[in-house]
């Protein structure tokens, strides 16, 4: 019995996973039949415990690893970093973890505890997917145990018509089809305990080889993964959102949409559970001609989910700029990507801030037990300046009657500088450069300023584009200007402009979606899935996510978005005033665009990978992690963007599609994530595959050619995407297909012909036909040699009759 | 801090190793007349950047000829050398040449490396920051130049945050001490 | 209903853990009776998910806060942390958490995410705790899945004779009595959930304000305690360690006492299930005259344990010299507090490396699955440096047989250089001081090298005392000298001398003892009880800790000891040759040393506080905390040393005794934890209590006068000592005492008579008779004021009545 | 690294900010004649170091008496003062002190505070970063001067890893500027 295989109730006692035994025959025998009986009175607590674990109807076969423990899968996970070798950028030489620190690991040096600078990056690595994970993890439990509070444990998990592989990640990981909200509340058991062992091998004293903590890493990442799935089961089950709804609604987004004349309660974060309670409020009180609720972030999809008629306003990057602008009566956190100085900015504008999160209180005053009238006159008094309740049931009422309240007096304030009075302001100005330095975008604040001094506000207005709203720049400021507000004000008219209908998320893919465009896919007719998603880390402004998309959209790509990314794709309007969700259609299909919606349903992006496998390749998922991830990593060609990847939850949203074999893409403030895994291209070795059919080793085009990558642009993006849905099985058809895009990206963005075709070249069918000429030419120059395309696979037991 | 061997960002702070302020052209002769195998390394800012009468490409073309020096450009820079007739560029992304410096063998895409000394800028601050910290850490045999205009902490030398003007004129004398060093 | 209590299969719901309304009476209706016999099948998996969780024997009514959720003790924390501030000294100004960074923040600069320095340092003190949590927790959960697995679910759960209130902090946490392993696993259900919760925290954009991030450090403190109370309550119930016995047997210990005539199997680490089987197998197949154990870390004291023929070799900083004297003949690892470089380390001497856990793996090949022949031929070959093996029932036979084939080659070995080599090759010393900067320590090795030129290695064994073997010195090395084997080799007399007698580990206190206790040490008149716990960063070597106990053991104090520090204190003998725990007894009684055990094992000694109030003053423990808490602050004069504290584990376990209440001391390397908690002594208002008989707000003395210290040297340390044990309710005489003590502690150090007796003095039988006229003197130059001695309490609700 | 201002315990990198090098006690003066009232800190170390003729606890007493400067002692310290007679010296803990200091009506246990200025030497290296870095960040209204032979960066003034002879010399010449000055 191997012991790093956990307990779960008496779901998988005798199973080993590695032996893949089916463990439906192993019960143990220590279970007495009388203690059923004795505790009659029990049972109801008993009962709920388990549901549908013991799954007798699903005649599926389990896999060889159920519940996978952190080194289940560790052989898979040595394959893909064998192939994909972390390239180590320590973004500090030294290490604080512990007191026997700080740890000199510059050169050759180790620390006190006997770790190198590689793995030390590895360690911070696995911490941030670790704190990712966890900030995911801790969301979709109290979802869970909300849900189970005020709907019943048995409640049925669905994900929609057309999705009867639902679950599709939970199935893979777990070996169970999670059918009740019950079932999901032990699968997120399952969850923690894989969270606190990968977390604890961080400890001092723990793992040492950079391997090891890189396979612990994509183990977070797909535990991430799995919590973010249940996460959104749960939500779409049980609180009215679209259901694998290619039609999901349009909604309005931006701040130009949010109607001054009502109260504006603003929602930042992404738990829908406090946001809904107010949307249910309003509808419930009839007071949708008074009160309007906004949302920021991943709180923005979710609540627009629940109820169209809330609003988008913008990604995490536009918090500053719309509390600021006071526009909000009224601002309701939740957790996740909240400003950790909140209370202090909506103060300024004499907005309250209600908490409603654990994770994130934010030093408020604690008012969960005190009546709701009572609340509501100690902030429309402004006698405390924000409060915590974690009863969410009260939020609606408070939040919404605070927003009224406060309106008309609100209203009649002003809280930015006019341009004159920031031109007046502009000519104190220091010359000291601090503005600058501290911009993470190399913004040049100081010079923007100095025009502003003669009323020229066009410079800062194009800072404000570039703009991630940190206020870093202010806070550095000798002057203590308010930097990030004169932007603002310098681009008060874009704000203004701010109108789009973006489409809300629509949950999981169908199966019927996928039967459709699984051959193409995996025959790489459809030329690839592209997956943007994450923070608004911008380099330079939320545009370039929507020129990306659009630019392989128009080349029927399939386009999957979610979270902010999402957020930003619809921020662009076309020349007839269109955006890009009112262009084109949310289904799963070529040319298509289909947001997902908030971050949690990313895991459907995963799912949909998953599906392909099982209901074109009729792969079983269950339990079967490894053959199901070499199967999507050699055959769907699929690709992650995240251009704002900021936070851990990035990192381990990342992780998630690494151990599926799925290469990501981030912008170029990902290379502070200070480890890329990188393939090498010229190193023929990395690309040998067996051939499922033969057993052979056989070589293969170096496609994906890198796991993790941060582009220092949207032209090195655009080209590296374009070449990362390659895949060893592609036929020739779908070669020629992805390899035409490639020359013809490659051509725009970097002006030449690029010269590696020819390794991509199995046989003659692969050369796309109106390049022939030109591409012959290069293979006689490499001296190219015909190959094989093998049925791909690193899983020696693949191979058909064992790989003997 | 503009004239101060200090991160340009000021948060960006390392390790205990850090670059060497680079005020004069002559303090690298020594490390030039060491150095077998050049290369240059200029990032996508590089088109935008001025430099005399042309930009920061015009200057890397100049140099790699002055110096015999294999160019690579990143993040799409390559456009700009084609747009100019240069042919000596080839094209790599950022993070890729950060890790394939660091295998000692590596002769590059010109196949003419392994290389023991890189001249580099155009990447954004904070990218060249990470790149260059690959190196320092990873690529001891190599010796790492930054040429923009803000300190790098990770290269062996660096300007100290030049105000333009000397910037432009140091980078002149730069020019000029590669030519007649070869 | 508050959202923040999470759902625990049925127990809790319907309950707010605010009110406290007794949960048994809350069942829900959606279980329906019917399902349970639908069912039937399933029952055995359903039953074993609750065992006690009903717990209708039990008639202490349920507390307010059965199972807390991360802000259900904000208030408590609230108040200890306003009592004592906590004083950031940052250990790094900037911020390197996500790609948005790094972030500087230096001066009022705020991060990208709106986090200035304070909230920063607080966040990161949490990420440590909640590594340190995840470390035990993750152990606690290894060890319960694995004893169910071999003993089954059902198996009880012992602390051993007198120990009726067994598992305290369980019953004070949870409310709940766990009374068979699978109550062990819901209750770290539980934990795991409430980690992920407050790592969550640390997240960029979640908590934003320091306060509330230190709850969560008290909150992540407390699930570790519980985590670890858990833990031992396990192994102690299942592996026939000794259960609460005050003569826990005397086991050998250091270098010295390793028999090289057997084949040594050095085990490092903290879980005890792969020792075991090391042992078990010895003694099973008969081999005690062929091979044996030895220990280091915490795994010493849980073999010793189990089977006292086993040896504790020393603390963690013993690890590098005793691998490089080549004396261990196989290595095998289990978690914690293993250097990672132990398998390089271990090659250099040519002794193979088990790796037996998955937090631990090191880049090792995995033989999990291979039948042990193989394997040990693996290993006697040297074709393997060494491997994983996640089974732990072939561990033993592995290790064993491989250490005896390995035996007679190994022992012709030499793995250290002679002094005449080392005198040679010190010729080269560059004079480059870069081993003085590198040792945290600072010791002046350079100085040392310099000596052994001329052959004088006197200085270099000075070195080896001082030395926490880290070995930082020789990777700083430019001419790559081993320094610390030198030191080694200059000590080796010092090493063979090193054989002590230290008493293993008694597991928790029994209530028969606190019986006997309770009122002296709650009136004051056993003046403390001093626990000495954690690691070996020692600022000076591990003496210290011999005799900051020895100095207080002998005013009869009670010392209580565990993990590396109940090392270090036997670790020095009296000029009998008898070590501590040879000299006195193992009782929880004063003048006595009471080990109990390994790190997990250090619960019993918060358990020992919790079980006063519950044996002395009749308080109800039930999901009771904060009432709890505030009885142990104000009365118990309990004090917890950590003199080598290292790892994030330390802080963590430091963590659960400020909610608690207790003082903590550290050494000095202990300021790099990066934040003190502190007391002002001279601010009145800080030091008001309610009078729980009257409700009147009064002054006390600044008792304990802080919370989380680190002293800079011994004699800080001491005199902070006698002062922290003071507590608001001594009685006259019990602070008489306790005053002595510190009178005389202070002249002995610091060398003058204190001055600020006078402040503790409440009426005039507080005075100790001998030094009445002294402080008679000082009390009147103060203008001293009788004061009453209150029934002091921090929460209004303890206020007879309701504080009305 | 010796005679270099970088942290003396190679991994002891701060932030952004960093002390200046104290090579020439004059560059003292400016701050010492802006300082109202000065504090002297002496750790367990100083009465085993020796300076001229006595040890660093001899030097202290002729600092705090040519400077008119309080003296806390931590770590136990006291104990040296006491022995030698000195009478205006008080006990505190190193982390008391760190945190007291962040008060700026803090009055001292001689009751007179606030201070403006601490010179400081004598605990362990790594706890008197801790302690400063304290002080520089939250005690913006206090100079806080290192005498330690050891460079601390976060410090306003220290010593650049000074050799030995040199640092007693230099110490010769503050004690006599701070006579001097007053
Ligand atoms: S790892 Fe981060 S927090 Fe630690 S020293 Fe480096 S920059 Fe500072
Ligand atoms: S964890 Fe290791 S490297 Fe980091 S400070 Fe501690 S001993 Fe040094
Ligand atoms: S607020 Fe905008 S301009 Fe200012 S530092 Fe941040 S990104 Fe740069
Ligand atoms: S930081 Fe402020 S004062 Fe300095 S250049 Fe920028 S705007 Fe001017
Ligand atoms: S977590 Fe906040 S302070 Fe830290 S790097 Fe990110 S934005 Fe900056
Ligand atoms: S091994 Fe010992 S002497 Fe060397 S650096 Fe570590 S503590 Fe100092
Ligand atoms: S680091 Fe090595 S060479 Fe330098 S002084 Fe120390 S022993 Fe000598
Ligand atoms: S006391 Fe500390 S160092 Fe020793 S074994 Fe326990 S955790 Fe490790």
């Amino acid at each position: 019995m191997d012991d790093s295989q956990p307990y779960y109730g008496a779901m998988f006692e005798g199973t080993s996973p590695r032996t893949g035994t089916d463990f439906r025959m192993k019960k143990k025998a220590y279970f007495k039949a009388d203690e059923a009986d004795t505790g009659l009175g029990k049972f109801k607590g008993l009962e709920v415990r388990i549901g549908t674990i013991v799954d007798d109807e699903w005649d599926e076969p389990m896999g060889p690893t159920p519940m996978p423990g952190p080194t289940t899968l560790r052989s898979w996970d040595h394959k893909i970093l064998t192939k994909y070798q972390p390239s180590y950028m320590p973004y500090c030489q030294v290490c604080c973890l512990c007191t026997m620190g700080k740890c000199d690991l510059s050169g050759d040096k180790r620390g006190a505890c006997g770790i190198d600078i590689k793995g030390q990056q590895a360690r911070i690595v696995l911490a941030a997917a670790n704190i990712g994970c966890a900030a995911h993890l801790a969301h979709s439990r109290h979802l869970i145990d909300h849900l189970i509070e005020e709907h019943g444990p048995r409640t049925e998990l669905m994900q929609g018509p057309g999705t009867e592989i639902h679950a599709p990640v939970t199935r893979l990981v777990t070996g169970m089809r999670p059918r009740t909200l019950e079932d999901a509340s032990l699968i997120l058991d399952y969850c923690e305990t894989q969270m606190t062992h990968t977390l604890s091998a961080t400890a001092t004293g723990q793992e040492g080889s950079w391997m090891d903590f890189e396979s612990k890493v994509f183990h977070a990442g797909m535990i991430d993964q799995l919590s973010m799935e249940i996460a959104d089961l749960a939500q779409v089950s049980t609180l009215g959102m679209p259901m694998a709804d290619p039609d999901a609604p349009l909604v309005e987004s931006g701040i130009g949409m949010m109607d001054m004349d009502k109260a504006i309660i603003l929602t930042i974060g992404h738990n829908i559970v406090p946001a809904a309670s107010i949307t249910d409020y309003i509808t419930e009180k009839r007071l949708n001609d008074q009160a309007e609720v906004g949302g920021m972030c991943c709180t923005a999809w979710d609540i627009t989910r629940r109820d169209p008629k809330a609003k988008v306003v913008g990604p995490i990057s536009w918090q500053l700029r719309f509390i600021r602008s006071g526009r909000a009566d009224v601002v309701v956190v939740d957790e996740q990507c909240v400003r950790t100085d909140v209370v202090r900015e909506a103060k300024k504008v004499h907005a309250p801030v209600i908490s409603t999160s654990d994770k994130a209180v934010m030093g408020l005053p604690d008012r969960s037990d005190d009546p709701p009238e009572s609340i509501i006159k100690e902030l429309v008094s402004g006698k405390i300046d924000g409060c915590y309740i974690s009863d969410h049931s009260i939020v609606g009422e408070v939040a919404t009657k605070v927003a009224i309240a406060l309106k008309p007096s609100r209203r009649k304030m002003k809280f930015f500088p006019s341009k004159k009075a920031i031109q007046k302001m502009a000519e104190d100005c220091k010359k000291c450069s601090e503005c600058i330095r501290a911009c993470p975008n190399d913004q040049n604040v100081m010079e923007a300023v100095l025009a502003a001094q003669t009323g020229n506000m066009e410079p800062l207005r194009e800072v404000y584009k570039n703009c991630i709203g940190c206020a870093r720049c202010e806070s550095a400021c000798p002057n203590d200007y308010d930097l990030h507000s004169w932007m603002v004000v310098a681009g008060e008219a874009d704000c203004e402009d701010e109108k789009y209908m973006v489409r809300t998320g629509r949950g999981a893919i169908q199966d019927t979606e996928i039967r459709h465009v699984g051959q193409p896919i995996v025959f790489g007719e459809i030329p690839g899935v592209i997956a943007h998603v994450g923070c608004a880390n911008y380099p330079s402004g939320g545009d370039d996510v929507h020129h990306m998309a659009e630019e392989f959209a128009k080349r029927r790509y399939i386009i999957v978005t979610s979270g902010c990314a999402a957020i930003s794709m619809g921020h662009v309007r076309d020349e007839n005033g269109q955006s890009i969700y009112e262009r084109r259609s949310g289904a799963f299909d070529a040319g298509c665009v289909v947001n997902v919606g908030s971050c949690v349903a990313n895991s459907h992006i995963a799912g949909a990978a998953i599906k392909i496998a099982a209901i074109f390749a009729k792969r079983n998922l269950r339990g079967n992690y490894a053959e199901i991830a070499d199967y999507i990593h050699h055959r769907v060609g699929a690709v992650g963007i995240s251009w704002g990847a900021m936070s851990q939850k990035a990192a381990s949203i990342a992780a998630g599609f690494w151990r599926l074999g799925v290469p990501v893409i981030v912008g170029p403030h990902g290379s502070k994530y200070r480890r890329m895994l990188l393939g090498k291209a010229d190193n023929e070795r990395d690309w040998m595959v067996y051939d499922a059919r033969t057993g052979e080793r056989v070589p293969t085009a170096p496609g994906p050619e890198h796991l993790f990558y941060a582009a220092e642009t949207v032209a090195e993006a655009n080209v590296l995407t374009a070449k990362l849905v390659l895949r060893p099985n592609d036929t020739g058809k779908g070669r020629s297909i992805k390899l035409s895009h490639y020359i013809d990206i490659h051509e725009t963005y970097y002006g030449f012909f690029p010269e590696d075709i020819w390794k991509y070249i199995r046989r003659e069918t692969d050369i796309p036909i109106t390049l022939k000429d030109k591409i012959l030419a290069q293979m006689k120059e490499n001296k190219w040699k015909e190959r094989k395309i093998p049925d791909p696979t690193l899983l020696k037991e693949q191979v058909i009759g064992g790989g003997a | 801090m503009v004239m101060k061997p200090v991160p340009w960002q000021t948060g960006e702070i390392c390790g205990p190793e850090s670059a060497k302020s680079l005020t004069k052209p002559d303090v690298l002769k020594r490390d030039l007349s060491k150095a077998k195998k050049l290369l240059l390394i200029v990032g996508s800012e590089a088109p935008d950047e001025k430099h005399g009468k042309g930009d920061m490409v015009d200057y890397a073309i100049a140099l790699s000829k002055a110096g015999k020096m294999d160019v690579i450009a990143t993040g799409g820079a390559i456009k700009a050398f084609i747009e100019k007739g240069f042919e000596g560029a080839k094209t790599m992304g950022a993070m890729e040449l950060a890790y394939r410096l660091q295998d000692p063998e590596w002769k590059g895409p010109h196949g003419r490396g392994p290389y023991d000394m890189i001249m580099i800028y155009g990447q954004p601050y904070y990218m060249q920051w990470t790149m260059l910290s690959g190196v320092m850490n990873f690529a001891p045999q190599i010796v790492p130049i930054a040429l923009g205009r803000y300190f790098q902490p990770h290269a062996k030398w660096s300007f100290p945050n030049m105000k333009e003007k000397q910037y432009h004129t140091i980078l002149d004398e730069i020019l000029e001490l590669v030519g007649g060093g070869k």
